[in-house]
């Protein structure tokens, strides 16, 4: 990727030239509806290779959450995560609106976040004993804390000097003819050899390529959504489909976060702890 | 008899110019077995005549484009960090560099080892690609020391000597500390984050794509 | 603006470190111009500074266990013969191994040539190290042919004479062909899956012949 190809991505540099009609008006339009859309415009006016450069540059949730946090200066001791939360699963469903196959991690980690939310939301029952209930986030904040450790050791590890790049070893050529430094002496049946673990390991490269799984946030919205309707609840439990494994589970949960912050179902938990139910949201309580 | 063998051991002033010969010749560091193995018995060295021969030399460097230089396999003469600008210029390539995925899962095995990919994983909160351990066991940097008693019987693997050396370390105990605990933040030349916004996009993408120059990815080597 | 200009131009001082290590980093003859080439335009030495340079550092090496020789490429540090004796002895205790990866680029380069890195790595799955691709071509079993007309132009790598000297070939075409490679047990280290042996041959044997035109065989009348 060459700068220039990057620079003609990059918002800052293109938007303001943009015409009417082009991403900077749907991302108006966006705006006044906002509350009403259930997916994210097609046309984004970030082309799906700067995202891809986005993508690279994060090397997992744990170093995107690190991101978020520290880019708005906040200790890690203290994250605010329904914000930090919202941000991550902006993110995250922005690339998904990219076409972009997300590492399942992403999506366990939004789960993750959520609960967390959840349970820093939800009224916590009297504590009967006097240990303390434990922080919902001091399970986050140790990763986040413990991956930041070895970012930064990865960091001090890069810049130590090394052979090939500050340092070379210092050699001088020997002085005649029969000392020729000897060469390692080699058998063509070692060739082969090596030949023959090239291959097998290409094989096996090639047979243990890992398919993403194509379960995507926006399916399952539109899943669910089509299976719900505004005379009847339907239990929560009733959405998740076992068949579909962890990665289902937390997708559908996904969905379901996402169609409740854009308000377009409706929560009902009749008894305390009792059955969640979902319907869809009345016409007009969506505002 | 034993007069005659004291008398052909080395002076210390005959001793460096071969220690010297023998480190350029090499393309590798020396230990100080190899270079005693090189003199004929009556005349071989003790470790003290070969280490004071050695602290010569490297006094010698001080001046030169060269310095000695002990790391984790043996001695070392090699060219100087402040003349790696120019002397890269000999060769086409430029030095390799490595992505954080490998450099922190590297760190990962040398900070922790013996360490399983699921230890690293369970740190990165990502899956360790193959390709990576493939690369580290290609360049030698790590190998596979045994496996951990636990269901599946993961492979351990631990750094080696040639990543010592490569990396210009004596031993595992000069690696850079490993931090504490995070510090608080130092200041990220985040902007001021614009405040009531409306949808996803305003309020993300554009403080996100604000700080971040697409073209000058600064923050791909942001110093958390 | 020519006083600017010499104001930066490098003391003698400064330039004899940098000539010995770009020296000692080289392994090979070098030409006063390879050496100039390596200075920005603005400090770049005549030919006049550069030969000061290169008397004042044979003059040093006189005590030392290396000389300055000018030979018909140009200059280089060698090793003094008084010490050739001792040197040579360095690998008769511990002859030099070369790695797995180096045995594996050189093979795929041998069968698939003429190859770019970039076909060794798609089946090696590893960045093919600079270093390896020096080493076979200071041991001139492989060299540059030629480029292939793909963006970035890589250079393409194919087999030497003295390959085939060495591996006691007449021809490319004595190389066991590749099925044959897959089947022979001693070369397998884990003859316990030979089912998966045979479809690696099925596998590759295609896709590698397919753009060897073994009637063709201009690798043949090739002029090593």
């Amino acid at each position: 990727m060459s700068g220039a190809d990057l620079q003609a991505t990059n918002p800052q540099e293109t938007s303001p030239a943009r015409p009417a009609g082009s991403g900077n008006a749907s991302l108006a339009a966006t705006a006044q509806v906002a509350g009403a859309v259930v997916e994210l415009p097609s046309d984004l006016y970030i082309p799906p290779n700067a995202l891809a450069v986005c993508l690279d540059t994060f090397e997992g949730p744990l170093d995107l959450l690190l991101y978020l946090v520290r880019r708005r200066n906040i200790d890690i001791l203290e994250i605010d995560v329904a914000e930090i939360t919202d941000q991550y699963v902006a993110y995250i469903e922005l690339m998904q609106a990219s076409q972009f196959e997300l590492a399942a991690e992403y999506m366990v980690m939004a789960a993750t976040l959520a609960e967390i939310k959840s349970r820093i939301l939800l009224p916590r029952p009297e504590p009967e004993e006097a240990g303390e209930e434990a922080d919902p986030r001091s399970e986050l904040v140790r990763q986040l804390l413990e991956y930041e450790r070895y970012k930064l050791a990865a960091e001090q590890l890069d810049e130590l000097p090394r052979i090939d790049r500050e340092l070379r070893q210092a050699l001088a050529g020997l002085p005649d003819r029969r000392y020729e430094r000897p060469q390692p002496a080699v058998q063509l049946s070692d060739l082969l050899e090596a030949l023959a673990a090239a291959l097998r390991q290409a094989e096996l490269f090639e047979h243990h390529h890992v398919r993403g799984e194509s379960i995507s946030t926006e399916d399952k919205i539109s899943h669910l959504l089509a299976n719900l309707d505004r005379e009847r609840f339907l239990p929560l439990v009733a959405m998740f489909d076992a068949r579909e494994g962890r990665l289902g589970v937390v997708v559908t949960f996904l969905a379901v976060m996402e169609l409740m912050r854009k308000a377009l179902v409706e929560i009902v938990q009749p008894d305390g702890f009792g059955p969640i139910h979902l319907r869809l949201a009345g016409p007009g309580e969506s505002a | 008899m034993s007069m005659a063998l004291k008398a052909t051991t080395l002076k210390p002033a005959t001793l460096k110019p071969i220690v010297e010969a023998l480190l350029l010749a090499a393309d590798r560091p020396l230990a100080l077995e190899e270079m005693k193995s090189v003199f004929d018995p009556a005349q071989r060295p003790g470790n003290g005549e070969l280490r004071e021969a050695l602290a010569s030399l490297a006094a010698d460097c001080e001046q030169r484009g060269v310095e000695l230089k002990e790391v984790a396999s043996g001695f070392r003469l090699q060219i100087r960090a402040e003349h790696a600008g120019r002397v890269n210029r000999l060769w086409q390539e430029k030095p390799p560099r490595y992505s954080r995925a490998l450099l922190e899962t590297l760190a990962l095995i040398a900070y922790r080892q013996p360490a399983t990919r699921g230890d690293i994983e369970q740190v990165r909160g990502v899956a360790v690609s193959s390709a990576i351990i493939r690369t580290l066991v290609d360049r030698e940097w790590i190998r596979v020391s045994g496996h951990r008693e636990t269901p599946g019987r993961p492979e351990l693997f631990v750094t080696t000597r040639q990543f010592l050396d490569h990396f210009n370390l004596g031993s595992l105990a000069d690696l850079p500390p490993l931090g504490e605990i995070a510090e608080t933040p130092e200041a990220i030349e985040a902007p001021e984050t614009p405040k009531a916004v409306l949808n996803i996009s305003d309020q993300f993408l554009v403080p996100f794509f604000e700080d971040v120059q697409i073209d000058d990815l600064s923050w791909k080597d942001h110093q958390f």
